[in-house]
Order: C-alpha cells, then sequence, then structure tokens
C-alpha cells in the first residue's frame, strides 16, 4: 500500500507537475470510491428493508424486477427517481431548497471518512476519529431545518423542528454513551480503539453503553420508533414533504448512508471492528454491520412510534442519567483497577 | 505559494465572504446559514493550525448546538412573511467608519508586531496534554466554567419558560 | 489493625439501611442502628488490643483529591491518641444507642433518629481516625451537620429550629478559622497529611508562623468545643434530645476541638503565645460557665454549661502542655457527662417533659436507680476521690501549676469549687426534699424502663472507675503509659522546666479535694440544711444573682451591642442639641429677625438670582443630555467601539 | 508557511465584520450571530497564538475551549432573553425596545 502511493507520487514527480495534482487527484478517487460504495450498499438496504418488513407482515414484497426475489426493484426505483421533473414550489426559498440535501448529503459523504472497514482500510485515521463522526453528524440537523424551513410549508417546519429537537437531545446521551468506551481505550482514534478490542468486544464490559449508544443512534436516523420528524401520519412525509425526484433521492441516500454509518461505528466501538475468525476483516466488519442494520429495520417494523413527550422523557430522564452513571462506573472500575 | 498557502487563502477567502453574508443577508434565515459556513471556515482554519480537537469541538458545539438553538430561536420569534423589512438600523454610517477604524488599527498592530514571528515549532498532538492541563493547572477555571454552565442553564430556563398561572 | 476501617464503616452501612429504607422498617430500626454501633465498638476493642503494643497504623486507602501537587489521601491513622478517641466514641455511642430505644421509642422519626446518629457515629469516627487534616475537616463538618440536624430533630418546635440554626451559624465561625488553618499549613508544609506536617515542622521557621496557624486552628476549636466568646450555642442546643445532647454535646462532638488541640501538639508547642492562650481561654470559659450554672432552673442547661466548663479545663490542660491528662479529662468527663445527661433524659421522661428543677424534688424513692447513678455522675462531676473526675481533673490543675500557669490555676480551682455547688445543688433540688409538682405528675413518676437503666449502670460503674483503673498513679497510670508516649518531647521539655516532687502533688490533691468538699458542703447548707437560704441569698445579691440568672447576659450582649451603643451617642448628641445649640438659638434667634430683613433683599435680589440661573443652565443642559441615553442598546455599543478605538489608539501611537 | 500576520489579519477582519453586526443589525438574534463571529475571530486570534509562540504552547487552546464553553452559556441566555423580549413586546428588533431612557 505505502509502496505503490509512494511510486504514484513519484510518477507525477518525474513529469514535473506539483505534488497537489496527485493528491488532488487520489482524493477524487477515494471520495468516488465512497460514494460508490454508499449507493450500492443502500440500494441493497432499500431492497433489504422492503424484504424484511415484507416477511415480518408476511407478504412477499417486491418479486418481480430483476428475477430473483425483485433483486433489482431499488435500481429502478433510482432510476425513475433520477428521471422525474425537478419540482421546487414557488414559495420555497429556492437557494436553501437547493442547498439542503446537499449540506445533509455532505454530512453523511464525510463521515466515511473515519469508517475502518480493515486495518488498512480507512479513508484516513484522524487523530480525534470518533469526536470527528460526532461533529460531523450535527450538520446533518443544520440540513434538515434548511429543508423544512425553506419548503414553505408547515408540516415540513414542524417536521424540522421536532427533528433538530430530537437530534440535540439524543446527541447529549449518545457522546456520554461513547465516553466510556473512549476512556477504557484512552484514544479517540478508530484504528487504535478496535485495536484495543482484541482480546475482548466492547460490548460485554459496556453493554450499558451499547445499548444507550443504539437507542440514541435509532433517534439520530430518525427511525422508528423515533420517527417524529417525519411521521407520516402527523407530518406527511416531515421535512422533505415538498421534495421530489433527485432531491429526495439524495435524502433518502443520506438517510440509508447515515443508518450505514452509525451501525459502522457500533460495529468499531463495540463489537470488536473488523476481528473475527476465518474470514477476511473486511467482511467481518461488514457483517457485523449489516447484523446491526438488521437489528434496527427489525426494531422499526416490531415497535410503535413514541410520542413527543415520551421521547423527551427518555432522552433527558432515562438515557441520560444511564448514560453518566455508565461513565461514572467506567471511570471508577479504572481507577481502581489502576 | 504553497499548497498550504493556497489552502489558507482559499479558506480565509471562504470564511471571509460567509461572515459578511452573516451581517448582510436579508433574511435571517440565510444570516444563520452563512453562519454555519463561517464556523465550518474557522474550523479548518484550527485544522489548518494544528488544533484538531478544537476544530471537532468548533463544529460539535457551534454547529450542532448554537446554530440550532439560533434557528430554533429564529423560527419562534419572526414570520416568515416579514420580508423586506429594513435589516440596518440608522447608525450604519458612523458604524462602518468607526468598525474600519478599529480594524485598520488591528491590522497595523498585528503586522507591526508579529511580522518577524517566523515559522512555527513542528506540531504534536495535543489533545491528551490539553485533557491534562484542563484538570491541573487549570482546574479552578475549568470548575469556575462548570459553575457558570450552571447558572446560565438555570437563568435560561427561568428566563424562557412562560410565567406560571397563579394559582 | 486493619480490621480499624471497619470502625467508621459499620455505622455508615447502617445509614444507609436506615436512611434509605427507614420509611419501610420503621419501628425495627434499632435493631440495624445499635447493632451497628455495638459491633463497631466490639472492633475497635479489638484494635485497642492490637494497638496496645505502640504499634502505628497510616494507611492512605484511595487518593481522594489530585490537583497538581496538591494530593490529599482518605486515609486512617491509628495511634494511640486516635485509639483513645474511638473507644470513648465508640462505647459511650453504643450505650447511648442502647439508651435511645427507649427513650425515643413513641417519637414518630425513629428511623430518622438513628439514621442521624448513626451517621454521626460515622462522622466522628473520621474526625478521630483521618490521617490528614482535610479528612478531619470532612468529619469535623459532619459532626457539625449532624449537630444541627440533631438539635432541630423536633423541627416544628420553632426554638429547636433556631437552636439548630445558632449552632450552625456559630459554628461557621469557628470553621472558617479552623479553614483558614488549613490553608496556611498547606502553604507552609505543602502538605495537609499529620506525618508530613509533623516531620515539616521545623522551629526555624519562626514561631510566628506557628502561632497564626495555632491560633487560626483553636478559633476552630472554640467553636466546635464551646470556649468563649463562642459557646453560646451549646446551652441552645439542648433543645434536641436527650441523648443527643448526651452524645454530642457532652461526651464526643463538643470534644473535637480538644482532640484537635492535641493532635496539633507539634504545632502548638512552638506557639508558646498560642498555648497560654488556650489555656487562659480553657480557665476563663471554666469559671465563667460554672457561674451561670450556679444559678439555672433547667435540669439540662446546668448539665449544659457543667459541659462547657469541664471543656474549658480541658484546654486548660492542653494550654499547658499536658496533651495526656486533657484527653485523659475528655475521656472521664464523657463518660460521667453523657450518665448525668442521660439520667436528666430519665428524669425528664418519667415527668413528662418537665425540665425545670424547681418542680421536681423527692425523686430518689420513686427512681432509686437514677437517683444512684446520678449521685455517682454528680461525686464524679464534682471531683471527689476516688471517681473518675476527681483523677482527671487533678492532673490538669497540677499541670498547669507546675507550668506556672498561676492564674489559669487559680480559675480551676475556683471552678472546681463552683462545680461541685451547683452539682449538689441539682442533686439536692432533684432527688431530696419533697415533690414540688403537681399532683397528677406526682402519681406517674416512675423508674425507667431496663433499656434505659443499664445503660446508666453502666456508665456509673465506669465513671467511678476508669480514673482509679487507668489514672492511677497520675501521670503515670496506665493510660499514661500508653498515649504519653506521643507527647514525649513536651513532656521531657517541661519535666525539667519544673520537676515535681510527689509531695507537692498529694498537696495539690488535697487542696482541690478539701475546695470540692466545701462546695458539696455549701451546697448541703444552702439546699438540705436551710432551704430558705438560697431565696435570701439571691435577694440580697439581686445583681449578681440576676446577672447570673441571665447568663451575664450574652446573648443580649452579642444582639444588642451596636444598639446601646448608638443610643448612647444619640442620648449625648441630644444633650448637646438641647442644652447648647438651642440656648444659642434662642439667644441669636432675636438677633436674626432683625438681620433677616436686611438679608431678605439680599435674598430676593442677588442669591436667588443666582440659583436660578444656575438651576436654569443645568436644566438646560440636562434637556440636552438626556438625549445621549436614547434607550437603544445599539447606540450604547456605538460609543463603546468609539472608547475602544481611542484606547487602541492610545496603546498604538501614544503610550509606546 | 503561513505567517502568523496572516492569521491576525483574518481574525480581525472576522472580529470586525463581527462588530459590524453587532451595531448595525436590528435584529437581536441577528447581533447575536454578530457576536459570535466575534467570538471566533478571538479564538482563530488564540489558536493561532498557541501555535505560533512556542512559550505559550497550548494555553492559547485552553482559553479558546474556555471561550467556547462561554459562548455556549451565553448564546443560551441571550436567546432565552429573546424569546422573553418577544414574548413581551412582539418584537425583536432592539431599535424598536428602547423603553430604558431618560
Amino acid at each position: 500500500m505505502e509502496k505503490s502511493m509512494e511510486r504514484f507520487y513519484a510518477a507525477f514527480a518525474a513529469l514535473g507537475v506539483p505534488s497537489i495534482v496527485p493528491q488532488l487527484i487520489l482524493m477524487l478517487v477515494v471520495a468516488s470510491l465512497v460514494i460508490l460504495f454508499i449507493s450500492v450498499s443502500v440500494m441493497f438496504m432499500i431492497w433489504w428493508e422492503r424484504k424484511i418488513s415484507a416477511h415480518i407482515q408476511v407478504r412477499y414484497g417486491p418479486m418481480r424486477v430483476g428475477g430473483w426475489h425483485g433483486w433489482a426493484q431499488s435500481i429502478a426505483d433510482g432510476i425513475k427517481l433520477l428521471i422525474k421533473e425537478d419540482v421546487i414550489p414557488a414559495g420555497a426559498d429556492k437557494l436553501v431548497f437547493a442547498l439542503a440535501p446537499m449540506v445533509v448529503f455532505a454530512a453523511a459523504l464525510a463521515a466515511y471518512v473515519i469508517i475502518p472497514f480493515g486495518p488498512n482500510l480507512i479513508v484516513r485515521d484522524l487523530n480525534i476519529g470518533v469526536l470527528f463522526y460526532i461533529s460531523i453528524s450535527s450538520l446533518t440537523v443544520v440540513g434538515i431545518i434548511m429543508a423544512g424551513w425553506s419548503s414553505n410549508n408547515k408540516y415540513s417546519v414542524l417536521g424540522a423542528l421536532r427533528s433538530a429537537a430530537q437530534a440535540v437531545s439524543y446527541e447529549v446521551p449518545l457522546v456520554v454513551s461513547i465516553l466510556g468506551v473512549i476512556m477504557t481505550v484512552g484514544s479517540l482514534s478508530m484504528i487504535q480503539i478496535v485495536e484495543a478490542q482484541q482480546r475482548i468486544w466492547f460490548v460485554i464490559p459496556q453493554f450499558v453503553g451499547f445499548l444507550i449508544y443504539l437507542t440514541a443512534a435509532l433517534a439520530e436516523c430518525n427511525r422508528l420508533p423515533f420517527d417524529i420528524p417525519e411521521a407520516e401520519s402527523e407530518l406527511v412525509a416531515g421535512f422533505h414533504v415538498e421534495y421530489s425526484g433527485m432531491r429526495f433521492a439524495i435524502f433518502f441516500l443520506a438517510e440509508y448512508a447515515n443508518m450505514f454509518t452509525v451501525a459502522a461505528i457500533a460495529t468499531t466501538l463495540f463489537l470488536g471492528g473488523w476481528h473475527g475468525p476465518l474470514l477476511p476483516p473486511w467482511l467481518w466488519f461488514l457483517i457485523k454491520t449489516y447484523f446491526i442494520i438488521f437489528v434496527m429495520m427489525w426494531l422499526r417494523w416490531t415497535l410503535a412510534r413514541l410520542r413527543v413527550d415520551q421521547l423527551m422523557n427518555l432522552g433527558w430522564k432515562v438515557l441520560l442519567p444511564l448514560a453518566f452513571l455508565n461513565m461514572g462506573i467506567t471511570g471508577l472500575v479504572l481507577v481502581l483497577l489502576g | 505559494m504553497t499548497v498550504i498557502q493556497v489552502v489558507f487563502f482559499l479558506v480565509a477567502a471562504f470564511t471571509t465572504a460567509a461572515a459578511f453574508l452573516v451581517v448582510l443577508a436579508k433574511n435571517i434565515v440565510h444570516c444563520a446559514i452563512a453562519l454555519v459556513f463561517t464556523f465550518f471556515g474557522v474550523a479548518a482554519l484550527y485544522v489548518l493550525l494544528d488544533a484538531e480537537f478544537l476544530a471537532a469541538v468548533q463544529v460539535l458545539l457551534y454547529v450542532g448546538g448554537i446554530t440550532i438553538l439560533l434557528l430554533f430561536a429564529i423560527m419562534l420569534t419572526s414570520r416568515i412573511s416579514a420580508r423586506g423589512v429594513k435589516i440596518m438600523n440608522e447608525q450604519v454610517g458612523v458604524s462602518a467608519v468607526v468598525v474600519f477604524a478599529i480594524f485598520a488599527l488591528m491590522a497595523i498592530a498585528s503586522l507591526k508586531g508579529f511580522a518577524l514571528v517566523g515559522s512555527p515549532p513542528p506540531a504534536s498532538y495535543a489533545t491528551a496534554s490539553l485533557g491534562r492541563l484542563l484538570l491541573t493547572t487549570y482546574v479552578l477555571p475549568f470548575e469556575a466554567v462548570s459553575i457558570l454552565l450552571l447558572a446560565a442553564m438555570v437563568g435560561a430556563i427561568i428566563l424562557a419558560r412562560r410565567e406560571r398561572e397563579k394559582d | 489493625m486493619k480490621l480499624v476501617i471497619l470502625v467508621p464503616l459499620l455505622p455508615l452501612i447502617g445509614v444507609l439501611i436506615n436512611g434509605l429504607f427507614g420509611a419501610k422498617i420503621r419501628g425495627r430500626a434499632h435493631l440495624v442502628a445499635v447493632s451497628a454501633s455495638g459491633l463497631s465498638c466490639l472492633v475497635a476493642f479489638l484494635v485497642l488490643f492490637q494497638a496496645a503494643g505502640g504499634g502505628v497504623l497510616d494507611w492512605d486507602l484511595y487518593s481522594w483529591l489530585k490537583v497538581g501537587d496538591f494530593r490529599v489521601p482518605i486515609g486512617i491513622l491509628v495511634d494511640p491518641l486516635s485509639v483513645v478517641m474511638m473507644l470513648v466514641v465508640t462505647f459511650v455511642g453504643f450505650l447511648i444507642h442502647v439508651y435511645s430505644i427507649g427513650y425515643m421509642h413513641d417519637d414518630r422519626s425513629y428511623a430518622r433518629f438513628f439514621t442521624y446518629l448513626n451517621l454521626f457515629m460515622f462522622s466522628m469516627l473520621v474526625l478521630v481516625l483521618a490521617n490528614n487534616y482535610l479528612l478531619m475537616f470532612l468529619g469535623w463538618e459532619g459532626v457539625g451537620l449532624c449537630s444541627y440536624l440533631l438539635i432541630g430533630f423536633w423541627y416544628e418546635k420553632k426554638s429547636a429550629a433556631d437552636a439548630g440554626k445558632k449552632a450552625f451559624i456559630v459554628n461557621r465561625i469557628g470553621d472558617a478559622g479552623f479553614l483558614l488553618g488549613l490553608f496556611l499549613i498547606w502553604s507552609v508544609f505543602g502538605s495537609l497529611k499529620y506525618s508530613e506536617v509533623f516531620k515539616a515542622v521545623d522551629p526555624a521557621l519562626g514561631t510566628g508562623i506557628y502561632t497564626a496557624v495555632t491560633l487560626l486552628l483553636f478559633v476552630g476549636a472554640m467553636g466546635k468545643s464551646a470556649q468563649l466568646p463562642l459557646y453560646v450555642w451549646l446551652p441552645d442546643a439542648m433543645e434536641g434530645p436527650t441523648p443527643v445532647s448526651a452524645l454530642i454535646h457532652a461526651a464526643t462532638m463538643v470534644t473535637a476541638g480538644v482532640y484537635m488541640v492535641a493532635r496539633s501538639s507539634p504545632l502548638f508547642d512552638l506557639a508558646p503565645f498560642s498555648l497560654e492562650v488556650v489555656a487562659w481561654v480553657g480557665g476563663l470559659t471554666a469559671v465563667f460557665s460554672a457561674s451561670i450554672a450556679l444559678v439555672q432552673n433547667d435540669i439540662k442547661r446546668v448539665v449544659a454549661y457543667s459541659t462547657i466548663s469541664q471543656l474549658g479545663y480541658m484546654f486548660l490542660g492542653a494550654g499547658a502542655g499536658a496533651y495526656a491528662s486533657a484527653i485523659f479529662h475528655l475521656g472521664t468527663h464523657a463518660f460521667f457527662k453523657a450518665l448525668l445527661f442521660l439520667g436528666a433524659g430519665s428524669v425528664i421522661h418519667s415527668l413528662h417533659g418537665e425540665q425545670d428543677i424547681r418542680k421536681m424534688g423527692g425523686l430518689w424513692k420513686a427512681m432509686p436507680i437514677t437517683a444512684w447513678t446520678f449521685l455517682l455522675a454528680s461525686l464524679a462531676n464534682a471531683g471527689i476521690f476516688p471517681l473518675a473526675g476527681f483523677w482527671s481533673k487533678d492532673e490538669i490543675l497540677f499541670n498547669a501549676f507546675k507550668h506556672g500557669m498561676t492564674v489559669p490555676w487559680l480559675l480551676g480551682l475556683i471552678g472546681a469549687f463552683l462545680t461541685a455547688f451547683y452539682m449538689f445543688r441539682l442533686f439536692f433540688l432533684v432527688f431530696t426534699g419533697r415533690f414540688r409538682g403537681d399532683a397528677h405528675a406526682a402519681q406517674h413518676l416512675h423508674e425507667s424502663p431496663p433499656n434505659m437503666a443499664y445503660p446508666l449502670v453502666v456508665l456509673a460503674f465506669f465513671s467511678v472507675t476508669v480514673g482509679l483503673v487507668f489514672g492511677f498513679p497520675p501521670d503515670h497510670g496506665i493510660y499514661h503509659r500508653f498515649v504519653a508516649p506521643m507527647f514525649e518531647a513536651v513532656h521531657e521539655a517541661a519535666g525539667k522546666a519544673a520537676h515535681a516532687s510527689l509531695s507537692s502533688e498529694v498537696g495539690m490533691a488535697a487542696l482541690s479535694l478539701t475546695i470540692a468538699f466545701l462546695g458539696v458542703l455549701l451546697a448541703y447548707q444552702f439546699y438540705m440544711k436551710k432551704p430558705e437560704l438560697p431565696g435570701l441569698l439571691a435577694d440580697r445579691m439581686k445583681g449578681v444573682y440576676r446577672l447570673l440568672l441571665n447568663k451575664y447576659w450574652v446573648d443580649e450582649l452579642y444582639q444588642a451591642i451596636f444598639v446601646n451603643f448608638g443610643k448612647r451617642v444619640c442620648a449625648f448628641l441630644w444633650g448637646v442639641d438641647s442644652g447648647v445649640v438651642d440656648g444659642a438659638v434662642n439667644r441669636s434667634s432675636w438677633l436674626t429677625v432683625r438681620l433677616s430683613f436686611l438679608s431678605a433683599w439680599n435674598d430676593l435680589k442677588i442669591v436667588d438670582g443666582m440659583v436660578n440661573g444656575i438651576a436654569d443652565l443645568i436644566q438646560g443642559g440636562s434637556l440636552n443630555l438626556r438625549r445621549l441615553q436614547t434607550g437603544i442598546v445599539q447606540n450604547y455599543i456605538l460609543a463603546m467601539s468609539l472608547g475602544i478605538l481611542g484606547m487602541l489608539v492610545l496603546y498604538l501611537f501614544v503610550f509606546r | 508557511m503561513v505567517p502568523l500576520s496572516h492569521y491576525l489579519i483574518l481574525s480581525a477582519v472576522l472580529f470586525a465584520i463581527g462588530m459590524f453586526g453587532a451595531l448595525t443589525r436590528r435584529n437581536a438574534i441577528g447581533i447575536l450571530m454578530a457576536l459570535e463571529l466575534m467570538f471566533n475571530a478571538v479564538n482563530l486570534n488564540f489558536v493561532a497564538f498557541s501555535r505560533y509562540l512556542p512559550s505559550t504552547m497550548l494555553q492559547g487552546q485552553i482559553f479558546a475551549i474556555f471561550v467556547i464553553t462561554i459562548a455556549a452559556a451565553e448564546a443560551a441566555v441571550g436567546l432565552a432573553i429573546v424569546l422573553g423580549l418577544y414574548r413581551n413586546f412582539k418584537t425583536i428588533n432592539v431599535d424598536e425596545i428602547n423603553l430604558m431612557k431618560w
């Protein structure tokens, strides 16, 4: 890996091109790889979700497109969305309306920088790893508010505000639940966190933290039972009610990309990342991540939606104190064990 | 011009432009969105200054916290129809002069005072030592700030909640 | 030896159980609390047997605070001094727990009472067993809190709640001193651990610093141990339940100050002035409060003033450098004063809350156990040979004399006389003669139930024997051989200065014994032989009597000192006003009338003209100036910015 | 490398823009945003100094953390006040809220 990089740079240096050019090329390549991965994986996840929901409800779900169990359904849907007319409502704030999906998608995309698919399969092992994810994920909320407000629609504003309140409330327990792991490892770097789990996955000592993280992560993704921001029966579709066509597709993409990120972070922090016997590391990582995604889908089709007040109560009065307790106990144990 | 310099000027131009938008945009929501970009620009500058931790904190707190709060307050206090209203008060002219004078003086001071400061010492990743400093040398301000936060929290709740009906 | 950790831990467990589930277990709360304190006492005895060999344990359990190079551990120190204190606290505490079962049995906050009591035990043990000043301070504040909670235990009674607050606030003054002392210790010695501080003690630093540290510490001790002038809270603290008065405000908490002084003896030894102050304050307090106790009519208050007086003795001892004797007196006093309080509680219990001794009398027949034990305790308190009080008090007086503190010694002797007198005044008024209460109360007189009576008997046994067994011969008894090596340095220095012969020691003992007997005899004369005598005397010396009855008006003094002073100043000014000024005014008025016609013209034309002119000017000016205050915040910010601009210009171009 | 004075001047620009906003915006929330700009400018200054002047290593970052914290507290209280203003005056234009005069 290192060698080939050096050769790559050397080739450009020989041509007398400033070093920024190969760097830019590399960035572009990596970014397109990530986007490619996101698109493929999201299509797969959407298909999967439809099949899972169908089977939970004792139906079959899409069966026709592509032959075997409708595997090409998502691709067909995607193409349909792409060729649809791009509608911007007359009363909308056009600039912000156009910017919102980009912001949301940018946030989703940026988080992939620190996902460690394997020992060397990481875009950049940042020093501030987890913190980077936490801070960048807060950008999603801004995008959602932008979308909701610029649509000039009551439902979308309400959805956006609910989403913001929810995200802000659940970000706190999310961060505090992660602290247990960070304190144990003593580093924020994703690679080091995974390496610290060689012997034991943190899901065992940090089980409470894991549960809190999973709950808060569901809320961060606006998924059931925390999908109040886009509750169909109350708000039609929440903040993206006015979006259609490609812009809607981007929101959709970002949502599922976020789901993947959240699951990947959970895998990294609690399920030992790429560690596992026999199979190659990246496969283990994907297996664990998709397992968590499966759990999230399973929950979606099993649980009922919470009311707004229940949501806030759960976040502030249950998860947060629990997370603090978890942090305190972890600290105590760490101090006592030296 | 090295790469770093190019990046610096790009980020600086971006940040400044966004900052101008914050102050001058007609629509207050646009201001808030421009503010987000300014915060990002400053975070990028922190990264250039090898303060990654601070950059993350900047994004987390300003973008994830303060901007959301601002947007909330905007949604609660302004009507979407309130467009085309004058956004500046009467003292624009005087203010512009005074502010420009202050800026000029600050620029002169920085150029005069710190033009000779050369390239910085090699950077070292410092999050751990930041934490250690906060809990040793700066533990008193640290505790004081935590009390301040508590007081601010209580104060904000009391200020923002409606007067209870007298029973 | 490490078993010692159980000693404070057991009461803490009791607190947790009773505190968390008190509402559930209600009437069975004593099972938890009494067994916790009993076991704790048992463990304390085990530790004693291990420590008797002279072993010292300095054990850091946990690093409590670690900020920069400021480090404080949670640690335990077991040495003779803390062992003695621990034993006194756990043993007396255990007996009082037992006693409380009967005394509090129909109170509705039964569990809460035992929770507080156990919490107190825990805090007191932390105070005693700590191996550094900060942890001691934690215990110190803990017992203060418990004292507050227990004085105000019946908080629905306003006087009780007020007394609690008074105790808390007066103690704050002392604690502020203590805390400043701790700061000073930290900044001078760089540590708060006893072992490190005392190792760093170096006479070369000059006596000034030691005097400052020790005086500040002593301010803390004055507050906690109710010495002049911070004693005012203790009499009021009698509003609490009687077992509390016995445990906290007689036997243990109030002696924390003495313990702290003894603990800091390496510091005090280097500050002769501070020792002098300690001795003087102790002696003065002893006489002062004993004199108040002469005439009080509330049975618990008499005992409370007696407590203050005895604490004064302890400080007198400590001030004379006889720390071991002071701690010895602390121990013996814990027994007989707890006994006195419990006896008083028994009497009050039997009389359904009556505390006025003028309405008692002749209780001997109705409650013999209480009476006998009370008699023994009174004898011990009065310092009659060979009971406990005699040995320890005598030692203190002897040491004071030996170290040349003549005046405090004389004060102590006077105090001894007064003590004997008021103790037996109390005893005769309560237990002999005929019953002076109403007939209804007379019918209900009864001896207290066994679980109240047994602690009395046990305490009485110890009040009689503890002095003779542990304190004989004076200064060389079992106790001294155990504890005194800790204070070796002092003893050697002092011993060289004034080595006293056995004969002088015996003579001194005889002197104080004679004085005590005189006091008893006088009380007998007054209250048995000629009961009309006290009234006559009170009439004859009305002033003194009222002075004492009203406790020297100290409470009122503290309250009104500024008011009275202000009033006097005002009266003086009024005199000046009416005499001098009015006279002058009247004389001059005639002249004035004549002159005023002249000046009227001047006034109207010239002065008014000027005044109006200025007024017009100001009005006009301010009408314009007020426009500056627009109410618009941004205008103000602009003004501020202009100021910043000005400052920038100044700093950049002018003050270069 | 980028010299220190570049950062300082950039920070001065941001500060001046923020100050201008605080002086001229009518909307109270706009003023708060301008204040945040000024805070950011100050922080940038701190961080730049802590990077370039070795003797102050990290002190600047520590201060920046404190400033960020205080800015958060300020925003919370400030916005609560804005909400209070809106409830009482039905406007948050500060030049219309001028009862505190004469």
